[in-house]
């Protein structure tokens, strides 16, 4: 007859305090409930963020020279990108926002690929089969229902994939993200929710955002366990996500992770975040910069030493510039395409249009007297 | 709320394997869609059926009924109350490889799945240059004739026939029914699958098969030479009615049921309106910005020189659906379409129309 | 810096049982952290229990008599209607849906009106400035909205008034619930929403509906306090309804109120409940019967005698008596009023539809040759 | 993501009471609209304006640059991110007397408010039989020509005009735009406001004022006298540009703007198409269903023994709107709308369509 289960589960409430494995000044952290990563992904996870930040600023640089359209940077971001990233395993799925090239880049996707959208070729360059990633998403929080739909599918199908959502802090205020995390949490889904709790939503902050204690507290909500974490600190973001991944493909469910952290960076190459947000506050958010504090844990414990650091370096601008030149000979987009895919097969009329458009780029192509084609 | 009534016939049984598909016998439409439901279900485990009260209750109009015992709980999902939830998620299980069919309980309840059915479902498939499929049938009860309150009589087809990446189809008799339903489940592309609620206890003795026109093809219900009577779905049995009545006038309509809203398919409404030179389409929906605008935009344009008048339109007003106990003053029915059949010019004295006309 | 407040806010959980004023055996509970009721205000709960029990009966009879259309029963949900309906002032405003006819009847709503809707004649019978009732809501949750953007007009115009929600436990799941939520808690709004939890959507039982330790529990994810409640002792809704509204005008933000409750008859007399609920566990809801606990409670304390329940009761009747004769003088439904509300002054387009319609109307009231007309 | 710049001219303060809002003066688009939320706020303290990033930012084409700053935070409000909950909590507001203008902030991210618009905000005066009414004006910035991604370019006027209740403007100069606003502000039905994105950068040199035409008039742009050219929004410019090079070709193009999409003033575009004998309708939206379905199908009604030829769509294609790249294949432009003209039958010898044809 009892309508409520009894469990009155506070244990599924987040900490008071950010987790986290190394602190903002590169020092371990005793007793965190978080466990550390091997030295080997810390190497790893310093290498990722490396490439990511060299792909971030040139991806920025590709902006001003006007080959691309828009790249909403994630500077500052670096460790929820990569970490979160690298603590999937490979068959598992991403399911990234507009904001995540860096994750996709950190995961394998190819970065041409990954900027296609942002060069206006066209809605997403690569097959999400490939690397079992989804297309960045842009109608925000959508992406969430979608992951867990697929991780919902791996299930039924008896595989053990997970599946890892990434939205910002904004988008938890969508009602999609509230849908989401109940149908997780009812059907008992491996999927890992992992919020960038970057402070803003282009402008708006996380006051106008929230009245809840911390975004990580709506888990109890839906019956479902969550953390609050550093979000600058790559080893804790990656030693969350690998745990919650873990849980998820055992079978224990979902698992809502808000990370903490800072764009350094306006919301995109075209916003001007003087307007709301000031240069002492991004100043202060540049000390916990998560690339220095790694290497400055690295650095301490003799696992990186200067000539490895500039072979990363060196890496990255070789990444960086392979980026480039492939970019520029990319071939022009196709306006072919326009109609190609937008059903299985093309319709009688998407056909008709498709020849009427081809006949105006031959007619416009031989000089014409006149309108009269 | 929700009117519920069994819909399913009790001389049958059911979503039931005994039965036979093929062979011939009376169906109801909502038993029929239970039959289609229960095959594909049957011949591939990739079909999920989703909905909100799908489960034990077998939908508010009990097209699934009896699915949830044969298939499972796994199989036959009753969601959380959420529409974006159910059709984003749906959305996901296809990317992953399912093929999940969707119930909205009513037309209105779908709107909160908007988003996700016009920014994802319709272009996901666009958006990955055909590497995600999202074979995604939508089932949405559509239109009135049946008493319910507001909320529960929209129709909702334009909001879909006007978004690239769907298709959209109706069926107007059981048969159809079942053919329609399981073409949509096979279909690589989402499917809106829009059932007129008016026509779920309508019955027709036939074969449940798959085969028979296509997904994409109009039919030709009734053959006639003076008007072509275009239509879809719960309308299609008015505009039948309204053919034999109008014999009487001798006036001989052909009725075309268009089964697909999207794609429409010229060939076969053009030729018909070639050859009668005169047309009325006939929808439920508001006729501002509704359906049948296209129907007569597109038609008027590859037919101009064939026409004897303008083609006219029956419709519903552009109104918000009506209490229960006006519904009859808004629905299409046998007079307005002979009104409109007459006003087609017969004498061939131009009638010159009413500023501000529309039905 | 801070992106986050400091208060970690586990002072918004709800208690881990329910909450109330008298007990299913109609025993005051001792220690409650709720404020019992004065004695007239529990036969002011009584009284109305009783009128708006005879309210749903006879809606209930003049549906199988084929007066109404289609009635979605409150029945054993009679504490939650009542208690909520009078912890409000006149001023205040209340946001229903089609369950809660029997709160409209106890705010004072013209119950001929209240059934318009259910008779099929309008979408709404009742002018919500009159008694301060928005219409009855049928597109779940989507009223929780109305209900904050109207308090925060409140507030934004200096009045006290305040807004009351009410919501199912199905309804909980929409996206535009926790949307609700979470702009009242944010903008602090002068607002309260109570879940009636009677554990179902129709036929989907709450376990398919969420995972949490219960619905209050979504408090805390929005920074919102909130309670958990008996939903059939009315004395309990009415004092924590009160208690909510009353911090609510003092400006101390929105509550959530989750009542556990159970609806004794159907979804509406459309649906059959055998399908998906058994009739042991109505049974077991039977013996928790609201108005028998709280009479229970008043005959035992002395405050009502055999005499004045039937004073009450013979009220009742009269009220039942007097709705069943005014329904039945009720005017036709008039189809000129299709037309005249759409918009506040009808278009062109739409004077011409209603003048075809009238012609039709009169030329049908001819006998007419043939179809010409 | 989002596309952000300043669309408002710096010559002039925005949102600024000591401009003589009367006095000739050359302004954008967005710096018109932005006088008229300021000329709102500052005459009634009912209106507020409501949105993400209306605030400090000034929105993301800052049409709303300024305004917090003067008025404060209480009257223009940076919401929460959740479109349901922004139109939601506006239909409360309206019901509590206030005026909210809400924007959104893309067109396709108006989609997840659907419920809201649809169900609500169209419905509750004529549910409450006009006891409760909703002057909630939703700017929405619409269409594209700007090198949008995706979701940021969509034309989504038929959902909106094909549902009874709304009202639907889109200005398509900065003077008309100051004026529509104005007019939709003061409105007492809900107003969808489309504000053609490619056009908030255009300049014109006006009087900025709130008589003239009101909110339910087309105007003629452009008299003519051989073909009726009918659009809205963002391509009235564009039809303007092909009635000059028409004069190269020896056609006079009347070019009509109706700025009010729902209600369609018939009597102003029925009386030109009687007049000219010809027409064309220009939209970016796809053409399938789209807005010029209707004008076509009401047009046609009313003036088929006028009509030398059929009435053509020049319109976006049936596709999902294009990459930035390859928009400029997708848009309607002088070319398009010369070459409908010229399929006009001029010679009077019926040109027998294509089958399929559509735009
Ligand atoms: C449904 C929807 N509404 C609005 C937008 C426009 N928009 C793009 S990004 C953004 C802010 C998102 O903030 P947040 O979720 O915190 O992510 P961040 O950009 O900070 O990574 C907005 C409002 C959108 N993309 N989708
Ligand atoms: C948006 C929406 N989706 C679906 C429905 C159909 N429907 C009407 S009532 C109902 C169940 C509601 O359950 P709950 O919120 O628990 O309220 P209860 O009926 O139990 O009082 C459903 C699914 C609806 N009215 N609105
Ligand atoms: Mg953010
Ligand atoms: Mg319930």
């Amino acid at each position: 007859m009892s309508v409520l289960s009894d469990h009155r589960g506070s244990s599924l409430l987040p900490s008071d305090v950010q987790l986290g494995v190394i602190d903002s000044d590169g020092q371990r952290i005793c007793g965190s409930d978080l466990t550390a990563p091997s030295d080997d992904d810390l190497l790893r996870l310093h290498r990722g963020m490396v490439i990511g930040r060299r792909f971030d600023t040139q991806a920025g640089a590709l902006v001003r020279q006007g080959e691309l359209a828009v790249y909403p940077s994630s500077r500052g971001q670096d460790a929820c990108q990569v970490g979160a990233a690298l603590a999937l395993q490979d068959r598992d799925w991403l399911f990234p926002t507009y904001r995540d090239s860096v994750a996709l880049v950190t995961r394998g996707v190819d970065p041409v690929q990954v900027l296609t959208l942002l060069r206006g070729d066209w809605h997403s360059g690569y097959d999400p089969y490939e690397r079992r990633v989804a297309p960045q998403c842009t109608p925000l929080a959508t992406n969430a229902l979608h992951a867990v739909g697929f991780a919902h599918a791996a299930r039924y199908k008896g595989e053990d994939t997970v599946a890892l959502v990434l939205i910002g802090d904004g988008a938890t205020s969508e009602g999609d993200t509230h849908e989401a995390l109940n149908f997780a949490a009812v059907w008992k889904c491996p999927v890992v929710f992992l919020v960038q709790n970057n402070g803003y939503a282009i402008s708006v902050p996380l006051s106008k955002q929230t009245a809840a204690p911390s975004l990580a507290h709506k888990g109890i909500g839906y019956g479902m366990p969550s953390l609050l974490i550093d979000g600058n600190d790559a080893a804790g973001v990656f030693s969350a996500v690998t745990q919650a991944v873990r849980d998820a493909r055992a079978g224990a469910g979902p698992t809502l992770i808000e990370a903490i952290t800072y764009r350094m960076d306006a919301h995109t190459n075209a916003d001007d975040a003087t307007r709301y947000r000031s240069i002492e506050e991004v100043r202060q958010w540049a000390a916990r910069d998560p690339i220095e504090r790694l290497e400055r844990y690295l650095c301490g414990r003799r696992l990186l030493d200067d000539k490895q650091l500039t072979a990363v370096r060196d890496d990255a601008e070789t990444f960086a510039l392979a980026l480039r030149e492939r970019l520029h000979g990319g071939p022009a987009a196709d306006p072919d395409e326009l109609f190609r895919y937008v059903y299985d097969r093309p319709t009688a009329m998407l056909r008709h249009q498709q020849r009427q458009l081809t006949q105006e780029l031959s007619d416009a192509a031989e000089p014409a007297a006149g309108v009269g084609r | 709320m929700t009117a519920t009534a069994s819909a399913v016939g009790d001389d049958h049984m059911v979503g039931d394997a005994r039965i036979d598909a093929a062979a011939p016998r009376t169906v109801t439409m909502a038993g029929a869609l239970n039959q289609a439901l229960a095959d594909c279900l049957a011949a591939d485990d990739s079909v999920l059926v989703l909905g909100e009260d799908v489960g034990a209750l077998g939908g508010v109009f009990r097209v699934t009924d009896g699915l949830a015992k044969r298939f499972g709980d796994h199989r036959v999902v009753d969601t959380p109350l959420a529409e974006s939830g159910i059709v984003g998620t749906a959305i996901g299980m296809a990317m992953n490889g399912l093929r999940p069919v969707v119930e909205m309980q009513f037309d209105a309840f779908a709107y909160p799945a908007f988003e996700q059915i016009t920014s994802h479902l319709a272009k996901l498939h666009n958006r990955t240059r055909g590497a995600v499929s999202l074979p995604v049938v939508i089932r949405i009860p559509y239109g009135g004739g049946i008493g319910g309150v507001e909320h529960h009589c929209d129709s909702s087809e334009v909001y879909y026939t006007h978004t690239p990446g769907l298709r959209v189809v109706s069926p107007a008799t059981p048969g159809d029914a079942y053919r329609l339903l399981r073409q949509a489940v096979k279909c690589p592309d989402p499917v809106i699958f829009l059932e007129p609620k008016r026509r779920y206890w309508s019955k027709e003795s036939t074969n449940l098969v798959m085969d028979g026109p296509g997904i994409d093809r109009a039919v030709i219900r009734r053959p006639g030479t003076d008007v072509t009577v275009i239509t879809y779905g719960g309308t299609v049995a008015t505009a039948l009615e309204a053919a034999d009545a109008a014999t009487a006038e001798g006036w001989d309509l052909e009725v075309i049921d268009l089964r697909s809203l999207a794609p429409f398919d010229d060939d076969t409404v053009a030729a018909s309106v070639r050859r009668t030179g005169r047309a009325v389409v006939i929808h439920e929906a508001s006729g501002f910005c509704g359906y049948g605008a296209e129907v007569v935009a597109r038609l008027t344009e590859q037919c101009f020189h064939h026409l004897q008048a303008p083609i006219l339109r029956v419709t519903g007003f552009d109104i918000p659906y009506t209490p229960p106990k006006l519904e009859q003053y808004h629905l299409p029915n046998v007079d307005r379409i002979l009104d409109a059949v007459q006003r087609l010019q017969w004498d061939d004295t131009p009638v010159l129309p009413r500023s501000g006309t529309c039905a």
